[in-house]
């Protein structure tokens, strides 16, 4: 914990507060591109944003604090990861809180406060959604953790700075089957935990086939702006971890302010190049049928589960 | 897979050139949306036509998102209501509902003849009356149905892009 | 060639080798099932070449060809066509869902960990490390046996068992004897193209190859 | 006389006055005064709890008070901890228990157990020999059924979840009579210091731990002896069900903990992976359980199997440990159990005792019933909001340390020699991992379903805020579980004095005064870190909407329906649909029973009329494993009632061809 580590912090922050919009912009361009389309170009989440945050916020009657509150919570719960996992840094002041499963529950933490809010309006698509979400959440958790368990084998710790430093240390690692396996599975896990294809389609328009745009119907100006922007950060949070735990080359470790403005770059650079592969993917893919979703989710499991037993039977 | 890859490539793009803008001024609320525009398509008793054109309005070719324009599923995220044919009794209250339901600002676009004047359905039984009777309508497009070319001019007047 | 490069390319062959087959129990439609068997064959191959190039055995290159040859080319071959004259697509709901089937997968993994510990004790080395994936292999290739109703999920079932054999006589012993390998290959080889004709046999004379549909021959 | 036994005296003799009470106080001032003894009692406890846990020792002998062996009494920091929880949940439900008096719930008998079940929970953990150590379990058990039946004159229900009870808890407390008095045989004395110094055979070792871990096992609710919890805690008064549920099954824990290590002192592998074994499959079963059920208290008693199979996970994790000699993980292991263990009391009390408020206020437990209930008792909402927070083992709420606790002492167990240890922690890691999961779709539900959006029927329509007493009680242990949340680290010395009663030779499990970090293993997580975070990022979330976006005032509408009619209760999503995709995923192991009967209109069979959709998801095991042996149990009464027809000259002849036989026999002999 030092200067630099909180500037780090704060830098990144910034970064994953600012690029969120961005890289959901980036994948809608990428998706219109290999669609044919002109796209909308990268900065309109941005415009969207804007203009939401001047409208007039609604709330339904018969709705109470849980609904009010829950905009607030996910954008809280998607800024802690944002603040505390390295991807700039490693150094964040905030290390207490820098824990992989620490991070992972917070994530949780958001999704449940928005399935609250579903359930809270007493529209049937509200609760449809959050019934959705919490099962997919309930599946989705102990490939996650598994995955920690695979990651976290080799360095003896799940402080996610310690993860990343010792790959920094030993490159070799990142080949080995455990970690590969273990970066499926959380690929896999990133995409059910965002809602993006083949388990939940972000831009559909038919509430039956809704998972996570069920819950937030009853959401108007700002309130809606506030989880646009949570759950694009939250898609950011998880592909940045995604790239870091996997190629964390380009962070900043030392003490040198210089290290911050590559590192910076290195990581948005990441990012950007994951979200358009994953923009890339969804267009050769369609959605799952809810309940074929468990068996990918099993798959992503049993992907987890592998990466545990050979990171102890593989040498 | 390969093969859908190959024939992306092939393809390439096919959105048209971009279409200007309609000349009709732009209504006020128009001026704070800045690029965005998000639009709760409502049928209020349309025969289907304007719909295959609001289809085709955002479909590769003519691509309305480019413009910052996209339907949205609730009017809860919408700015504009994008209304299709007479206003039948069935679909009033709901119309007035939809209305109700978004945010301001908040723009009407009457889209189509009927939703003008009832067009052909005139006096139809049922039909109580053109859009303009229901809710307070900001934007019209003319014609039965209009070309996606009109529905995208009469967007991008209200992006502003 | 390096220790540390020798030991990531045996892991890596090993990890590819054994993902293959848990993804043929993952995916439904047989002819990805048949991609994904190929890959595990040219996954052994490497394995087996590896194994003769650090070992400085150079027939085990060609051991290394043979299988190439064999798994990744001639059986994938054989199965295409087979799938090709059966109108099968896809493996049509098998006796055990697929996440179940998925989760078992995982425990037969742990399971053949347990069993090979004192085998891998005896000499432990980077190659009899992976042992434990080969007896992965055989499991899964039993289970598929076990639970798929096409009779080319069968044939298919019955090749994993084979690989994994294969893959434990490599990894176990520095380097089968040739006459060896070439035996169990020609065999092999052999039991698939009896099942395929039996496919082709039950498919006229039944019209659909789910094994199920043979239990009226034994009434 | 050391404070402790002072405290130990005051028990005795609180527990005295407040059972006097009971019997002489007038009905209407009765539940006041036992209320406020049964108080001072579980304060009693607190105070000798945390002495002894401070490592405090106090040690009482009365050997006039039960003929032959007298009553031995003896504190250490384990018993001590185990103490302090029961009576917390003591002073928080006897508070409840003053304002939760209807349906003759201030009957003498039901007012005078309830402190004679508190003071047998808190002195259990002192007993030092097992004569004491079996009055008090059966002083336990008795006082509990007693509390159990209270409602019986209203409820059938009542009266066969009494009779399971009965039944279990008797079977149980047979089993560890056996073990125990097997184990003080060969020891050849009875009390605990006895027990510690024998050295049996191995055989005798794990036939003992075996019998007494069938007993423990079943008071702890776990699978598969679980059947009696389900259904004594729904019909139990709830008050009840939050002493029973946070701090009776703790007692099976801790006589696991207490033979398993102190009195064996440690056994094979195997035995620890049964307990392990048997903690995953309570977990995972009984979170499946509460996942699908929509009766609020049967969840919550299926959700302390869950939590209770994760503490049993944790032991046997750090009984495997312990033999495989990594004492630091063994003593992590065992911490992280009775720290939930400590957790689990503090938000299942709260769960309960809000439970019990809304049943009190709207007369049903069905979710599918309930909702709408955060306008009519925002207090209680409030605080089971809390409570679920907790169950769901989310940040910042203290379920979730103890768990990341456990999690931290699995994950650090590889790469392990033993091949036992690699291949089941995965598993484990797996199970917890899944129990998570589901524990937090189950709490949306319980929250969601049971509190927000509207009423689903006019008793949740017309329901009130609960009275002062009550909402204490609920305060108290809401109070507990946020402090637990946000400084777990004052426990950290207790606990570790704890464990290294039953893993003697280990260090503080963890050390750092506002972060957990684990000693020995490098690994840290501050709860209060991250609660401070979240609550900073929200406030400045808040301040940036004043700042820039948001210049429209807030408008309020009518719920967006589609622009259909009104939206109704009717289309709610009820606790059965949100549980639905759950069950389907599921299906293999919960079997539910779904009947769905369509009646056609009379002209056309075409038109639908009603659809009658019911659903049933039986507890598999029960149905499986106990219904064949109770239709065998009832076959010998049968045989039974044929010998005796209650004529008594059949007795008497019973009688004398007894004697007759003896006399031929003695002859014979001769």
């Amino acid at each position: 914990m030092n200067s630099t580590g909180a500037a780090g912090a704060v830098l990144q922050l910034v970064l994953v507060a600012g690029g969120a919009p961005l890289l959901a912009g980036l994948m809608r361009q990428v998706r219109a591109r290999m669609e044919g389309r002109a796209g909308a170009g990268v900065t309109q989440p941005w415009r969207d944003l804007r203009k939401l945050l001047r409208k007039e916020p609604i709330t339904p009657r018969g709705s109470g604090p849980a609904f009010r509150a829950a905009p607030t919570v996910l954008m809280a719960t998607a800024l802690v990861p944002a603040a505390v996992a390295p991807f700039v840094t490693t150094a964040s002041p905030l290390d207490g809180a820098a824990d992989l499963i620490a991070v992972v529950a917070l994530l949780a933490l958001g999704t449940v406060t928005l399935a609250l809010a579903a359930l809270d309006t007493g529209t049937a698509f509200g609760g449809m959604g959050a019934s959705r979400e919490m099962t997919v959440l309930a599946l989705v958790e102990p490939t996650i953790l598994l995955a920690v368990f695979a990651l976290s084998v080799r360095v003896g710790s799940t402080n996610l700075a310690a993860i990343v430093t010792a790959t920094l240390h030993d490159p070799l690692r990142v080949v080995s089957p455990a970690s590969l396996l273990a970066a499926v599975a959380l690929a896999v896990v990133t995409i059910a935990e965002t809602g993006r294809l083949p388990v939940d389609n972000p831009s559909t328009h038919l509430e039956l086939t809704m998972i996570h745009e069920a819950m937030v119907l009853e959401y108007s100006g700002p309130d809606l702006a506030l989880i646009e922007w949570a759950s694009a950060m939250r898609l950011t949070v998880l592909l940045g971890l995604l790239a870091n735990l996997f190629a964390p080359w380009g962070i900043a470790t030392g003490a040198s302010l210089t290290a911050l403005p590559l590192a910076v770059g290195v990581f948005a650079g990441k990012v950007a190049l994951l979200g358009a592969g994953l923009a890339a993917a969804e267009v050769f893919m369609a959605k799952l049928r809810l309940f074929r979703v468990p068996e990918l989710l099993a798959g992503s499991f049993l992907l987890a589960l592998l990466a545990v037993a050979t990171s102890f039977f593989l040498a | 897979m390969r093969r859908l890859l190959g024939k992306i490539r092939r393809t390439g793009r096919v959105a048209e050139p971009p279409i200007p803008a309609s000349e009709q001024p732009a209504p006020a609320a128009a001026a704070e949306f800045g690029g965005s525009v998000q639009i709760r398509h409502v049928d209020a008793g349309s025969c289907n036509g304007c719909e295959v054109e609001i289809a085709s309005a955002f479909s590769p070719v003519y691509d309305a998102e480019r413009y910052g324009a996209r339907l949205v599923a609730s009017p809860r995220h919408a700015d504009v209501l994008l209304v299709t044919g007479p206003v039948t009794r069935n679909m009033a209250d709901p119309l007035r509902r939809t209305y109700e339901a978004t945010p301001e600002p908040k723009v009407v676009v009457a889209l189509g003849d009927c939703a003008r004047n009832c067009g052909v359905f005139a006096g139809g039984h049922g039909v109580i009356g053109p859009v303009s009777d229901v809710v307070p309508v900001d934007v019209e497009i003319a014609g039965c149905p209009p070309p996606p070319e009109a529905i995208v001019a009469a967007l991008r007047n209200l992006t502003g892009r | 060639m390096s220790d540390t490069a020798y030991v990531q390319l045996l892991d890596l062959a090993a990890g590819v080798f054994l993902l293959a087959a848990v993804l043929m129990l993952w995916r439904r439609e047989l002819a990805s099932i048949i991609r994904l068997f190929a890959a595990q064959g040219a996954a052994l191959a490497a394995l087996v070449a590896i194994l003769g190039v650090h070992q400085q055995h150079p027939e085990l290159l060609g051991v290394a060809a043979g299988v190439l040859a064999l798994r990744a080319g001639l059986l994938p071959y054989l199965m295409r066509r087979a799938l090709a004259a059966s109108g099968e697509a896809r493996e049509t709901q098998p006796l055990v869902n697929v996440a179940a089937s998925l989760l078992t997968a995982a425990t037969l993994t742990l399971l053949a960990y347990a069993v090979s510990r004192p085998l891998v004790a005896l000499a432990p080395s980077p190659a009899t490390q992976a042992i434990p994936v080969g007896i992965t292999v055989v499991l899964i290739g039993l289970f598929v046996l076990a639970t798929r109703r096409r009779a080319l999920s069968q044939v298919v079932g019955l090749l994993l068992v084979d690989n994994g054999i294969t893959a434990v006589a490599f990894l176990a012993t520095a380097g089968v004897p040739l006459t060896v390998e070439l035996g169990v290959s020609l065999d092999v080889l052999l039991a698939v193209l009896v099942l395929l004709v039996l496919t082709a046999r039950m498919r006229i004379a039944f019209g659909a190859t789910d094994l199920d549909e043979l239990r009226e021959l034994h009434d | 006389m050391s404070a402790v036994e002072w405290g130990l005296a005051a028990i005795a003799g609180l527990a005295v006055v407040a059972v006097l009470a009971a019997l002489a106080a007038p009905q209407r001032v009765r539940p006041t005064t036992v209320g406020s003894c049964t108080a001072a009692l579980g304060g009693a406890g607190i105070a000798v709890g945390v002495l002894a846990a401070a490592g405090r020792r106090g040690a009482v002998w009365l050997p006039e008070l039960l003929p032959l062996f007298g009553v031995r009494l003896e504190f250490d920091p384990l018993g001590g901890v185990f103490t302090a929880v029961a009576g917390a949940v003591a002073v928080a439900a006897a508070l409840y228990s003053i304002g939760y008096t209807r349906h003759g719930l201030d009957s003498r008998t039901v007012q005078a157990a309830l402190p004679l079940f508190v003071a047998a929970m808190l002195l259990l953990p002192a007993a030092a020999s097992v004569a004491t150590f079996l009055l008090l379990w059966e002083a336990m058990a008795a006082a509990s059924l007693l509390l159990v039946l209270a409602e019986h004159r209203r409820r059938t229900a009542v009266a066969e979840a009494g009779g399971w009870y009965a039944v279990m808890t008797h079977a149980g407390m047979v089993t560890i009579l056996l073990g125990l008095l097997l184990f003080a045989a060969h020891a050849g004395g009875e009390t605990f210091a006895q027990l510690r110094a024998a050295d049996l055979s191995p055989a005798m070792r794990s036939t003992v731990f075996l019998l007494t871990l069938v007993g423990f096992a079943s008071k702890a609710g776990a699978v598969p002896l679980h059947v009696w919890l389900p259904k004594a805690h729904p019909e139990a008064p709830s008050h009840a069900s939050a002493l029973m549920s946070a701090a009776m099954v703790n007692l099976g824990v801790y006589g696991i903990v207490r033979v398993g290590f102190d009195l064996l002192g440690g056994g094979p592998a195997w035995w620890w992976l049964l307990v392990l074994g048997l903690g995953a499959a309570s977990a995972l079963y009984g979170i499946l359980q509460a996942a699908v059920t929509t009766d609020l208290k049967r969840l919550l008693g299926y959700s302390t199997t869950e939590n209770l199979g994760l503490v049993l996970l944790g032991v046997g994790a750090a009984g495997l440990f312990a033999t495989a000699g990594n004492r630091a993980l063994a003593g992590l292991a065992l911490a992280a159990a009775l720290l939930h263990v400590i957790n689990h009391a503090a938000f299942k009390t709260l769960l309960f005792l809000a439970a019990g408020s809304v049943l009190h206020a709207t007369g049903t437990r069905d979710l599918d019933g309930l909702g709408g209930l955060r306008a009519r008792m925002p207090a209680t909402t409030g605080l089971f909001a809390v409570g679920a927070l907790a169950a769901a083992a989310l940040p910042p709420g203290n379920g979730f340390v103890s768990e990341w606790l456990l999690l931290q002492a699995l994950i650090h167990s590889l790469p392990a020699t033993a091949v036992a240890t690699a291949v089941t922690m995965p598993l484990a890691v797996a199970v917890i991992a899944l129990t998570a999961g589901l524990a937090v779709a189950t709490f949306v539900k319980a929250l969601g379903v049971g509190f927000f959006a509207k009423p689903r029927t006019p008793a949740a329509e017309s329901a009130t805020e609960c009275g002062p007493a009550m909402l204490a009680g609920m305060g108290l242990a809401a109070a507990a579980c946020v402090g637990l949340a946000l400084a777990p680290t004052l426990l950290v010395p207790a606990l570790a004095r704890a464990v290294q009663v039953a893993v003697p030779g280990t260090e503080a499990a963890t050390t750092g005064r506002l972060t957990l970090e684990l000693s020995g293993i490098t690994g840290s997580m501050s709860p209060l870190l991250i609660a401070a975070a979240l609550v900073v990022a929200a406030v400045g979330i808040l301040a940036a909407l004043r700042v820039f976006g948001a210049r429209r005032a807030r408008r309020a509408a009518r719920l967006w329906d589609c622009g259909g009619g009104g939206l109704t209760a009717r289309t709610e999503y009820t606790a059965t649909s949100f549980g639905e995709p759950l069950q389907r995923v599921f299906d293999d192991v919960l079997r539910p029973e779904q009947d769905i009967d369509v009646t056609h209109v009379r002209e056309s069979r075409y038109l639908v009329d009603t659809i009658h959709y019911r659903r049933r998801v039986p507890d598999r095991i029960e149905h499986r494993l106990y219904a064949p042996l109770l239709a065998a149990v009832r076959a010998w009464g049968e045989a039974g009632r044929r010998l005796a027809n209650g004529s008594v000259h059949r007795y008497l002849g019973y009688g004398f061809y007894g004697v007759i036989t003896l006399l031929v026999a003695l002859a014979v002999t001769r």
